[in-house]
């Protein structure tokens, strides 16, 4: 769960989601065993976490309150968050949010949704590409998000590019569970940069794009 | 493993079930009118903590989905009863109700030869085992999205845990 | 669910199936909701679907009468079926099927399914034939029976003749998932005929080979 202090991976992920919509009410998780959703606005004086109040309540439970937090962005707006208790991050069944302004009681944001459909993975680490004994292949393997949850319900994606900007972007898509791919369509004599990133598979679970692994980088 | 084993553990055959589940659950989901039953029904408890399902014995989670399973086998059952004796039923509302009667006693049977209905019966603490926790429901969007959640959630973790059990 | 007038489709099903052993309760599902049996029999007077009596039970279930229809066939025959209604088609289930006559009780047929086994798909449809860019050979496209559950799950084979007749017929099997190929082997100048069929997979499925698609033809 995040600190009261701007914590650098909470800013890099809410980053990666609020490039989605600004002044939404947005939520995920990264493990499943936790929630955290925030919304951005304007800063303006005065305007404080104590100024609304969030609360939230699952299918045929009483509603709960949850514990505002606030801490400036990096584009200067002010961030609001709160994060679920671990026994309240139950999957696979509705969860109401409800946001209002503390004073007038006014409704400032509505949602339901199902923690196991925002899952934000970390990006996957210890990315290897290597040139295969015969045929020209190259194999990438890599690891799941450290920490991950069910890491055989995670798929990948990996991007090919060549290093030298010609031809453009490839993604490659990859089947749950697996964690290696073989790409036998390069061009030889070529430096070409690999990435890759996961998220949890559907239908049982939803969410959103990790962020890019470290590179790495080859020459054919 | 015996051949019927790899039935369930075919990840598409209980993706079809679950894709079904979800059509179900989007066709009802707006619905206010027509849609509601006229009396309650009791349905099985959908909700997973991972944190807590993680520690849980696995012969709890198999009592979980065994016992879930046919407690929403008879909830929907119940459901088509109701449907089909309403004033005007929809046809695609019955459609995804009988389609939900077959599949449920699909996985029924196919849970069974995986070997739930055995775990759920065993577990070595039986008398520590919590009992089932049930809710109500009165409208077919819920129902239905009971339906779904259940497939999506329980069911499906605690056969994919089966089946990597049984590769070993 | 097939009307009780002969309907086409059902007709050339039936046919298709009924060519594997005359006398016989047969039964196919279409798309995995739908169940129907039936039977044909030399047609003689007063004997109509009265006199027979099919019910069926799956696993553990009471018994059930299914209503029987009649239409004489193609060839002359007489051909008595029922359709079970869909929430009774569950697949992976046993089901147990019994057919009496209904003055003595006799018993006329008697038998095991699974409807998962017996799966009678539509055509596979759209296959369009072209030659590729290079290296002569022969590339085939089509898209899976309308309405079909499951695509992944069936597999196809490809017939390919060579327009003159000579060289006989090739089968070209495919793996389940996959509506192309490419074809290699072809002689040079010659035009070649291409029909494809369509049939569940095992093991999880089972049943009969659909009929051809429409065949589509090429110069090489």
């Amino acid at each position: 769960p995040p600190p009261n202090l701007p914590d650098p991976k909470f800013e890099s992920k809410a980053a990666l989601l609020g490039t989605r919509g600004p002044e939404e009410l947005l939520c995920f998780t990264e493990r499943l065993e936790d929630l955290v959703c925030f919304w951005e606005e304007a800063a303006s004086p005065g305007v404080g976490s104590n100024n609304y109040s969030f609360s939230y309540q699952l299918e045929g439970e009483p509603w709960k309150p949850c514990r505002l937090h606030q801490a400036p962005t990096a584009r200067g707006a002010v961030r609001f968050w709160c994060s679920l208790p671990t026994a309240d991050t139950s999957s696979f069944v509705p969860l109401e949010l409800l946001v209002t302004v503390a004073s007038s009681g006014a409704l400032r944001y509505h949602r339901i949704i199902h923690v196991n459909e925002v899952v934000l993975l970390d990006a996957p680490v210890g990315l290897l590409a290597r040139l295969a004994d015969e045929g020209g292949h190259v194999v990438l393997r890599w690891l799941p998000p450290p920490g991950a949850p069910m890491t055989t319900h995670i798929r990948y994606e990996v991007d090919v590019s060549a290093g030298n900007g010609a031809g453009g972007a490839q993604r490659v898509e990859i089947l749950e569970g697996r964690t290696e791919c073989v790409l036998s369509n390069l061009r030889g004599r070529t430096r070409y940069t690999f990435a890759v990133r996961a998220r949890m598979a559907e239908p049982s679970f939803g969410g959103f794009w990790s962020a890019w692994s470290e590179p790495v980088s080859l020459l054919t | 493993a015996p051949p019927r084993l790899s039935l369930i553990c075919d990840g598409r055959v209980l993706e079809r079930y679950i894709l079904e589940a979800k059509e179900a659950e989007n066709v009802t989901m707006g619905c206010a009118e027509g849609c509601s039953l006229s009396e309650n029904i009791t349905v099985p408890d959908t909700k997973v903590n991972f944190y807590a399902w993680k520690r849980m014995e696995v012969g709890q989670q198999a009592i979980e989905v065994w016992q879930g399973l046919a407690l929403l086998s008879e909830a929907v059952l119940r459901g088509q009863a109701l449907l089909a004796n309403s004033s005007q039923p929809s046809e695609t509302l019955q459609l995804h109700m009988d389609k939900a009667v077959s599949g449920l006693r699909s996985l029924t049977s196919l849970l069974r030869a995986l070997g739930a209905q055995k775990e759920a019966i065993s577990p070595p603490d039986t008398a520590s085992a919590a009992p089932l926790r049930t809710f109500t429901v009165d409208t077919l969007c819920k129902l239905f999205r009971i339906y779904s959640n259940f497939l999506r959630g329980k069911l499906k973790l605690y056969t994919g845990e089966a089946c990597r059990r049984g590769d070993r």
